[in-house]
């Protein structure tokens, strides 16, 4: 009984709270600027920082020793064994060798492992090098960089008319929209809906604004001035999942597969301008 | 892969008195000196102390900096190029590491 | 009574779901495709096998509910009605009721990113760490750097009326009892808000949550200042 | 600890420039002008601030770890010895100092620098008849991300 009448009572209050909480969107008072003007200027702090050579660009170079260091260039990334001009833009995309979908990151970790002997532990180690630390130079995002790089200009074009492919979006779309874990959230929680709204200070982008999710992925890998090193989209997938307080994410899993094309496939036609450069 | 790899960007041509600007990156932690946050030991700095802009081999600029100076720094200068040359951009930071980079501008 | 729920959201989950026409178009376009199950196995297949961790992905049924809807104006209000009834149940209180806490400690909670952040790369967080991570989508004290995903709740006890002469009235108290509802449970309100039910899913105590709503609604606390 | 400073002690790259001890006796002129009068030998106060001096900064940056600025002037580049940059409330606010020639053809500097917090960011041109210039340029420095 009395636990009944406290269910009653929560219920009448939260109710209750609805409708007593209807002025949410109070004014800002006593503020300098309005946090719409800040979200202005600190786009304009980006791109001040987007001028001049990004230092991501020195990743690159080392990649390029790298890629013929692990055989990569036996590697075909849709285009032909070792050919990386304009790969990124057609990824993600079914190989025949590997019977699935995979997207740069993950068809690199196979390739490692089919041409540089690598086990799949040595290909998550190698991958999480970086994971979690500042200023480190690891051999993989300096790959990642190489070949993204290469892509420059090259607009992005999933094919999803290959049933494969389409598949994997689907179950992406899915994955993107579904509220699991112990904090509820899940992508759409930041990255979704018409409203902009800044995490901190930093404006969130939205899937369901036309052009941003293109403009999100087109230039990754990104490089973090906070970290003092580039982020590759796989360790993207991970941060994120990490503030979503889900268990750790595992590079290179169908899971990464399935948001990777989701996410191109939603931004095809987008130029690739790799590397980005961001808080 | 190491501290000091660089890049030094330049256009590629430029007329003669035309006044260029050095653009250039170099990996290099610019840490200050802190205190571990596990241990609470110090751990000395190490950052990049100067850095020299040459135009086929006379000085043109100095810069001395400290760890103010952000993680893999970026830096431009300008340069007023009379003739077709070589730039060179050598660092030091405070361990001892010396590093140089250059660059070729064709003047037309 | 736990199992009246059981047998209500079985029943509930055989029923069709009652939509206009439009929102069935809505719900067709979702992917149809691809069954639920495989969109969560390749989910789980993406993440940290170790059993420790399965807890974590035990998607209960609003989250369920939640899940097939991009936004809760998408939502029919079956559905809306059917989050706040089973959420409106998963609260609970202080051992010693509805009782005004300590705004410094709920301050410390607040501000700390670190809550739940755990991972098995890098980063020094530990399981044990605890925060709410408020800033990052609500402005709260002014000055201090925040986020707009949620409501601005600068001067929020002022807003609400409270001062030192009403606090401990019944409405008050009430008040009180109100805010702390939404953190613990803020899809009782709000359902399928982005906000994280904290206290249903023990990410903070109820004495927590409890200081955190006398942070946010005290007299002497520097957000109301 | 607020907010702010928590964000800044966790900010590895920032990290070293809050914990470095500052020495401030009583009735001391501020870490600046003491930074000013150190490494330039002039008393901060006496510098005049110049329109000739152009300072290109964010209004606000997203980090501290990583301040994009530009500092050109109208100023003819043989008249000019040095150009300082300081940041008033970095724990040490010297950043950097370049000595120009006529072969740069012109004054400009452009990097990025760390700031522990909001503050002014200054650029002093120590001219060649030993008179002192400078512009000024506030920057707020907020926190961006999950946390």
């Amino acid at each position: 009984m009395r636990k009944k009448a406290i269910l009653l009572s929560a219920v009448l209050t939260s109710l209750f709270g609805a409708g007593f909480l209807g002025y949410k969107h109070a004014k800002a008072q006593d503020q300098e600027l309005s946090p719409e003007e800040e979200i202005r200027l600190v786009q304009e702090f980006n791109r001040m920082m987007a001028e001049g050579i990004n230092p991501g660009e020195i990743w690159a170079e080392m990649g390029k020793e790298a890629f013929k260091k692990y055989n990569l260039d036996k590697c075909d990334f849709g285009l032909g064994p070792g050919k990386i001009e304009g790969a990124l833009a057609q990824l993600p995309r079914y190989f025949p060798d590997a019977k699935k979908v995979m997207d740069l990151e993950t068809r690199i970790g196979w390739c490692l492992q089919q041409y540089a002997g690598m086990k799949p532990e040595e290909v998550k180690k190698f991958v999480k090098q970086c994971w979690g630390k500042s200023q480190c130079m690891g051999e993989y995002d300096a790959i990642v960089m190489y070949i993204s790089m290469a892509s420059n200009g090259h607009k992005i074009n999933v094919n999803l008319k290959d049933p494969q492919v389409k598949k994997m979006y689907d179950i992406g779309k899915r994955i993107y929209y579904a509220r699991i874990g112990p904090w509820d959230f899940n992508c759409a929680t930041c990255h979704a809906g018409q409203r902009e709204a800044r995490i901190r200070a930093t404006l969130l982008w939205s899937a369901d604004r036309p052009g941003e999710a293109g403009k999100a992925v087109s230039i990754f890998p990104k490089y973090l001035v906070r970290w003092a090193q580039p982020m590759t989209m796989h360790y993207r997938y991970a941060e994120c999942i990490r503030q979503m307080r889900w268990p750790t994410f595992e590079p290179h899993s169908d899971l990464a597969v399935a948001l990777s094309t989701f996410l191109y496939a939603t931004g095809n036609g987008t130029e690739i301008k790799v590397p980005g450069i961001g808080r | 892969m190491a501290i000091g790899t660089a890049i030094v960007r330049v256009p590629k041509e430029a007329k003669k008195g035309e006044i260029i600007r050095v653009q250039m990156v170099i990996t290099h932690p610019m840490t200050p000196p802190r205190r571990d946050p596990q241990t609470g030991q110090e751990v000395p700095p190490h950052n990049l102390t100067k850095l020299v802009l040459l135009y086929n081999d006379k000085v043109v600029s100095e810069m001395n900096m400290g760890a103010g100076v952000s993680a893999n720094p970026f830096i431009a200068l300008p340069l007023k190029v009379e003739e077709s040359g070589i730039i060179k951009i050598a660092y030091e930071d405070n361990k001892g590491g010396k590093w140089e980079k250059t660059a070729d501008i064709k003047v037309v | 009574m736990k199992k009246k729920v059981l047998i209500a959201s079985l029943l509930l989950a055989g029923l069709p779901l009652v939509a206009t026409p439009q929102q069935k178009q809505k719900a067709k376009k979702a992917e149809e495709s691809v069954k639920e199950e495989e969109v969560i196995a390749v989910l789980k297949s993406g993440l940290d096998q170790d059993p420790k961790f399965a807890w974590k992905l035990n998607q209960d049924e609003s989250q369920k509910i939640c899940s097939k809807y991009p936004s809760r104006e998408a939502m029919p209000a079956r559905e809306i009605q059917r989050v706040m009834e089973l959420e409106t149940k998963n609260i609970n209180y202080p051992q010693w009721g509805i009782f005004w806490g300590d705004w410094k400690e709920g301050k410390n909670v607040v501000e700390s990113a670190r809550g739940g952040r755990f991972a098995t790369y890098g980063f020094p967080d530990k399981p044990t760490d605890k925060g709410g991570n408020c800033y990052a989508c609500h402005l709260i004290e002014k000055g201090v750097p925040g986020g707009t995903m949620g409501p601005q709740l600068t001067g929020y006890g002022k807003r609400y009326g409270i001062t030192k002469e009403n606090m401990n009235t019944p409405e008050g108290l009430e008040k009180l009892k109100t805010v702390y509802n939404i953190i613990y449970n803020a899809w009782s309100v709000y359902p399928c808000s982005s906000m994280p039910r904290f206290g249903y899913h023990g990410a903070l105590t109820p004495e927590d949550i409890m200081n955190i709503a006398t942070f946010l609604l005290h007299p002497d606390s520097p957000v109301n200042k | 600890m607020n907010r702010r400073k928590f964000l800044l002690l966790s900010a590895v790259a920032v990290a070293g420039l809050t914990l470095a001890p500052a020495v401030k006796p009583a009735f001391a002129s501020s870490k600046l002008e003491e930074d000013v009068k150190k490494r330039i030998g002039v008393d901060f106060k006496t510098i005049k601030e110049t329109a000739d001096i152009k300072i290109t900064a964010p209004t606000i940056a997203e980090s501290g770890a990583n301040v994009p600025i530009t500092v050109e002037s109208t100023i003819p580049v043989d008249k000019v010895e040095r150009l300082w940059i300081f940041v008033d409330k970095n724990p040490i606010p010297w950043i950097t100092d370049v000595k120009f020639t006529p072969q740069n053809g012109v004054v400009f500097l452009s990097t990025r620098i760390k700031m522990g917090e909001t503050s002014n960011v200054r650029a002093i041109l120590q001219l060649k008849d030993g008179t002192f210039v400078m512009a000024t340029k506030e920057v707020k420095v907020t926190a961006g991300g999950c946390g």
